[in-house]
């Protein structure tokens, strides 16, 4: 019952609208161009472990559309937003609840990989835009990849890929790499080893443990034994905290440089008390970049939000400057996913983080920096990889 | 002489250090009600316990019909014969009474492979629980909850869910205990109906009926068997008297 | 008179849910599919814990393997046809759930809560840590079953509505299944072993036996709702055998009302209902959800179904009083 | 592995043992002498870890926190008693599973609201913060030896408590005989609001103890509550020894698990609890 009285309306509409277009087209036109609103829906994780992870992408998300005055390419933006807990059992049900319930056009999230790997699903199934603000699971724009899903984040392939270089420069042969055994963790690996080996250096030994348990002490042990150059770890939030600090109560950080990709200092550094203080990491952003776009928008995000915007604010904010690039390319005309998604994929994003431009595969060409914790701060050291576009294994399109 | 249904011979069981029952031998025969009588902590329930399964002995052998069935559970002695009821009324408080005859009944032929079949309406199983219910004295019951009976009929259907599974030996642990004494001229008459076609072994504290009915009564103490006989001769047997009653008057 | 209102409400229940998609919207059709797939799921429990006195804190390993199964089974450029896929995927679960069913049922109590949780943890560890299951993230299915026997097709399970009819055909199978199971001697027999194991050992009752053939069909009929689920959805992960989803199945089951399968429908329909209800309201909708649940063991023992008569019985007993 | 390592992967799993049996016994105590599955307790070592938090970036010293956290926590955990655990010892134990169950989401969004999602971190005490070497390489901080001295002296405690005190004989009479205590004339609703109240503050108390190297973080709760149900159930339920030594087996089996077979560390836990359920389905110390 519910259903039928607004498409009652809605054919009463169209029949109005086109018994006037008839007779006036321009008031028809008009009439169209008003309702023409765009519907997002943020599907973000508020509650859990990555609740802060969602609040700032949503911040950031927002903080570009009120910029411009609550519209992208002179579309009104509605919001839709849905918890997804971080679950991804419930995933697709939630990516299902914003599309059919809700109906919106655009659909931006996550941060879990599994639950982005099901959003993709239903995004494909549904043929609905999907921007992904941070998921790194290398198969969603990998073998994964489609025509109407975007990233405006990162591949875990990526910052790890560059690390991998900056530590066989810095004359290290022989790693050990720790992480934790699921898949961001191992496509992390995978793609410091990549790098790492190509540039001639040997991993010792790959060590993982289940996930989420935070008792390094074995591992730490067996590294202080294997004696390797440096270590290559991927960890995040509590985890990554908890390293850092085992590592350098353990008295390994003096022996055995700690590289890691830059989720591990990233949101951590003041937890880690003084245990980060010069560790290097690579990502795609750092805190005193120097481009005016960063500056603005830090300045902007801290007053609105009394916080300081990370790096996922700026993925937020990004997916939202995607989205407007996508907009444009309806030149005022009614929404249409096709027309948004090849606009899109020509994006110039003049992103806080640097300009980047989108692959093949719709992942982000970017720079990724080599950072060092000072202070309270991830410090550019100088730019890793310049414009690194992730390879794209198994994307067939 | 009658046939021997179960047998206990040399039967001992242990706790850790303490020795619950050593050595004790026992013999169940159709038509004969005997009786085990003891103190307190005379090792009855232990005994009880060994004979129908829910305890295994430390040592010894216990037979059925000559066949030795040391190594058999609860639930295989229950099969072949063996049926017992217990001190503390064990029964299912919310089930109707007929439902608990029904139950036991329905062991002889437990059917459970039939699982569209309506438990209600397997005849055999519901006519031997209501020929059971009547038995024991409690037709007209069948449909009262079971926890809702006095504690005298929730005697009587214990005996009545041990007559449902067509048990040849009965294991009966004080049935009498805390029964008016109405209720207790019933049960014994029962007792003495039900002992025509079984072996019963009764234990129990009531001195009166022990003797009205028993037909053979085994006196334990301190785990041991004291004396076992007629009930003449025990009543007459000096040993008896010194330490069983010896202890009763300690005890209570 | 009470029973003839109850089989009334059951029928308009059963009308409604038939009716609904000719009303209700795609969304809210895939909803209820969902919330009658977790019916299903918390029928299964229910036999479990309300009739056969077994608390398993591990139901969703079974609902995930079959999950898992027909993923696995699923070409990854074809359909797989549903004749092959339904079996297979509840056989899986049906001989995990018989050989760990041989090993949790010889431990008793909150022993048994334990144990069932550990198998079921280690399961998911399974499908998290190994290849077998794709890893962390998941897999696809990417295709749902092929109803086709030998190229008729009688329905299709790609179209919504025949989904949602199928699954609440398989519901109405379950619940009508149970029912005669429930009644039959062998369900007499394990509300018996709820009631009072020993007795029922004492009366020539395996009771071993009886147990692992309900938690084997407890875990088959969890499987179904799994396999139901992954067909509906798409997706497995193994988040699908977390503990945090056997406590969900958990709590449908006691929030109903345990031992009443009516009970544990009208549980996940709560469940369901609750989570939709709060997640729109705030961004803390855990907070209200977790106070509900308070409030509900507070004021609803016995769970909702056991409320009605509750009610009814104080109002009688006031008036009884005056 | 050479020796030396061997050495030091077992005081790892000694250490990583203790801290497990710090938080699980509280949970033992309630469990065996309530009957209660306490799903919350998690969240009790949660709430702990960010009273730390909380107090010390107040009181800038961790260990006036903890002087100051415990009673505290030990206050919270009685008028949870009251206000809610009381009305449940007659009903089935599931209800209080969905109970504690529906308390665990209401701590974490409380949790949520008041301090935020972030990650924080707490300071080691300046004196503790040393570390001792072990090898050419590696050291050993001393802040976890002090949490394990801290958890062998707690396990003394409270076997002293539980066999030696007046208070320990009540409990220990109410894990056997509900009625028994009744029967000694022991007012029943005061022992029990105690043990929980003792429950909750030994939860806190590890949560507190585990901050420093562990740092806070939302989620923090769940973690650990697996696996101390696994550490009471192993130990037998109610038995602050067996608790001890399944602490230290899970210590070890955990450790070298990581170590020598890292395909199957996440199993291992739980493989090692059904091993032992399989050959002592009551626990390793199952009294009575």
């Amino acid at each position: 019952m519910k259903q039928t009285q607004p498409q009652v309306r809605r054919i009463v509409r169209k029949t109005i609208a086109l018994a006037l277009a008839a007779v006036i087209p321009a008031l028809g036109a008009f009439a169209a161009q008003a309702a023409d609103k765009v519907k997002v829906g943020l599907m973000l994780p508020y509650t859990g472990t990555y609740a802060s992870l969602g609040n700032a992408i949503t911040n950031g998300f927002k903080q570009y559309v009120t910029e411009n005055g609550g519209k992208l390419g002179g579309h009104e933006i509605e919001y839709f937003v849905v918890d997804d807990e971080s679950d991804p059992s419930k995933a697709t049900e939630n990516a299902s609840k914003l599309i059919k319930r809700d109906q919106v056009d655009v659909l931006v999230g996550t941060v879990h990989s599994g639950v982005a790997l099901a959003m993709a699903k239903v995004a494909r199934d549904n043929k609905t835009l999907l921007i992904i603000p941070n998921a790194g699971a290398d198969e969603l724009t990998g073998p994964l990849c489609a025509p109407n899903v975007f990233r405006s984040s990162f591949s875990a392939w990526q910052p790890a890929y560059a690390m991998g270089k900056i530590v066989a420069d810095r004359g290290h042969k022989n790693v050990v790499t720790v992480t934790w055994k699921y898949s961001f963790g191992e496509q992390s690996v995978a793609g410091f080893k990549e790098a790492f080996e190509k540039a001639g250096g040997k991993i010792a030994k790959e060590l993982y443990l289940p996930f989420p348990n935070v008792e390094f002490q074995p591992f730490l042990t067996e590294i202080a034994s294997l004696k390797p150059d440096a270590v290559f770890v991927f960890f995040a939030g509590g985890g990554a905290v908890k390293f850092v600090k085992d590592y350098d109560a353990a008295g390994l950080k003096k022996s055995i440089p700690l590289y890691g990709s830059g989720f591990l200092t990233d949101g951590t550094i003041d937890a880690m008390g003084g245990s980060g203080e010069g560790l290097m990491t690579t990502l795609h952003y750092a805190d005193n970049l120097t481009n005016p776009k960063d500056q603005a928008f830090r300045k902007a995000y801290a007053l609105a939000y009394k916080a300081q915007p990370d790096v996922y604010a700026v993925q937020g904010y990004d997916a939202a400057q995607m989205l407007k690039t996508g907009l444009e390319g309806l030149k005022g005309g009614k929404f249409d996913k096709e027309v948004v998604a090849k606009a899109m994929e020509t994006a110039k994003v003049d992103s806080p983080r640097g300009a980047f431009t989108l692959s093949k595969a719709h992942n982000p060409v970017q720079d990724i920096y080599l950072r060092k914790v000072e202070g309270r701060e991830n410090k550019l050291v100088g730019v890793a990889e310049k414009a690194l576009a992730d390879p794209a294994r198994g994307c067939r399109m | 002489m009658s046939e021997v249904l179960l047998a206990a011979e040399g039967m001992t069981r242990r706790f850790g250090g303490l020795t619950a029952n050593h050595n004790v031998n026992l013999s169940l025969e159709r038509g004969v009600l005997h009786a085990l009588l003891g103190p307190n902590g005379a090792g009855k329930s232990t005994c009880i316990n060994m004979l129908s399964g829910d305890l295994p002995p430390s040592e010894g052998t216990i037979r059925f019909k000559g066949e030795d069935i040391t190594g058999l559970g609860s639930h295989q002695r229950s099969k072949i014969g063996i049926g017992r009821s217990y001190q503390r009324t064990n029964i299912f408080p919310k089930f109707s009474v007929l439902e608990n005859c029904r139950l036991a009944a329905q062991s002889r032929n437990p059917r459970p492979w039939r699982l569209f079949a309506d438990a209600l309406r397997l005849a055999d199983t519901v006519e031997r629980a209501r020929a059971a219910i009547a038995e024991a004295g409690l037709a007209g019951r069948e449909e009262r909850i079971a926890g809702t009976l006095s504690h005298g009929e929730q005697r009587q259907l214990e005996i009545a869910m041990v007559l449902a599974t067509d048990a040849q030996v009965l294991l009966l642990d004080e049935p009498l205990a805390g029964m008016g004494s109405d209720e207790s001229a019933q049960m014994v008459t029962l007792l003495n109906r039900l002992k025509a076609t079984r072996a019963i072994l009764l234990v129990e504290h009531d001195m009166d009926a022990v003797f009205a009915v028993a037909d053979r009564i085994t006196v334990m103490v301190n785990g041991q068997v004291l004396e076992s006989g007629t009930p003449q001769q025990i009543r007459n047997s000096p040993d008896v008297q010194q330490a069983y009653l010896g202890h009763e008057a300690e005890h209570e | 008179m009470n029973s003839r209102v109850s089989t009334i409400f059951k029928l308009a229940v059963l009308a409604a849910v038939l009716a609904f998609p000719v009303f209700g919207s795609g969304f809210y059709t895939e909803m209820l599919a969902k919330v009658l797939i977790l019916a299903i799921f918390a029928m299964s429990l229910d036999l479990l814990v309300g009739f056969t006195g077994l608390v398993s804190f591990g139901h969703a390993a079974y609902f995930g393997v079959a999950a898992y199964a027909v993923a696995l089974v699923t070409p990854k450029y074809d359909p797989a046809s549903l004749w092959l896929a339904l079996p297979v995927s509840v056989a899986a679960a049906a001989l995990v759930a018989f050989v760990i069913g041989l090993f949790v049922l010889r431990t008793k109590g909150i022993y048994f809560i334990m144990v069932t949780l550990a198998f079921a943890q280690m399961a998911y560890y399974v499908f998290h840590d190994t290849p077998l299951g794709g890893g962390s993230d998941g897999i696809y299915l990417n295709f749902k079953p092929d109803a086709a026997i030998a190229g008729w097709a009688p329905f299709d399970l790609n179209e919504p509505l025949h989904l949602y009819y199928f699954v609440a055909g398989a519901m109405l199978f379950v619940y009508g299944l149970l029912k005669l199971v429930l009644r039959s001697p062998f369900g007499r027999v394990l509300v018996g072993i709820r009631s009072n194991e020993h007795r029922m050992l004492s009366l020539g009752y395996a009771t071993f036996r009886y147990k692992l053939a309900a938690f084997t069909l407890a875990g088959a009929l969890a499987g179904l709702a799994g396999f139901l689920y992954a067909v509906l959805f798409g997706f497995v992960t193994p988040e699908y055998l977390s503990w945090h989803k056997s406590g969900d199945v958990l709590l449908m089951v006691i929030l109903g009302g345990m031992g009443n399968l009516a009970g544990a429908i009208a549980g996940a329909v709560a469940l369901v209902g609750l989570q939709e209800l709060f997640t729109g309201m705030t961004k803390h909708w855990q907070l209200l959800m977790g106070v509900t649940i308070v409030a509900a063991v507070l004021f609803m023992p016995g769970g909702m179904t056991a409320t009605p008569a509750r009610i009814m019985a104080r109002i009688n007993g006031g008036k009884t009083n005056e | 592995m050479d020796f030396v390592s061997f050495l030091i992967q077992v005081l790892n799993s000694l250490q990583y043992g203790l801290l497990l049996f710090l938080v699980a016994s509280g949970l033992t105590l309630v469990f065996g002498i309530m009957g209660i599955i306490n799903l919350a307790h998690g969240s009790f070592y949660m709430i702990g870890a960010y009273l730390a938090f909380a107090l010390t970036s107040m009181t800038g010293n961790l260990m006036l926190s903890i002087a100051l956290g415990v009673p505290l926590a030990f206050a919270f955990g009685a008028l949870l008693e009251w206000l809610l655990f009381s009305h449940l010892y007659k009903r089935d134990h599931l209800e209080q599973v969905l109970l504690t169950y529906g308390l665990i989401l209401i701590f974490e969004e409380l949790r949520s609201l008041a301090v935020g999602d972030d990650v924080h971190g707490v300071a080691i005490p300046a004196i503790f913060s040393a570390s001792i070497p072990l090898s050419d390489n590696l050291s050993y901080p001393v802040y976890r030896l002090v949490i394990s001295v801290v958890c062998l002296a707690l396990a003394g405690g409270l076997y002293y408590l539980i066999q030696r005190t007046r208070l320990g004989m009540m409990i220990r009479a109410g894990s056997h005989d509900r009625d028994m205590v009744k029967a000694l004339g022991i007012d029943i609703n005061v022992l029990y609001r105690t043990v929980f109240a003792l429950g909750v503050a030994l939860a806190a108390l590890a949560g507190m103890l585990a901050a420093p190297i562990s740092s806070v973080y939302p989620g923090m709760g769940s973690s650990v509550l697996i696996i101390s149900f696994v550490i009471v159930v192993i130990g037998g339920v109610g038995s602050v020894w067996g608790a001890l030594v399944a602490a230290l087996l899970i210590g070890f089996a955990d450790t070298f698990g990581k170590v020598l077979l890292p395909d199957l560390a996440g199993l291992m836990v739980y493989l090692v609890m059904a091993v032992v359920l399989l050959w002592r389905p009551e626990g390793i110390f199952r009294k009575g």
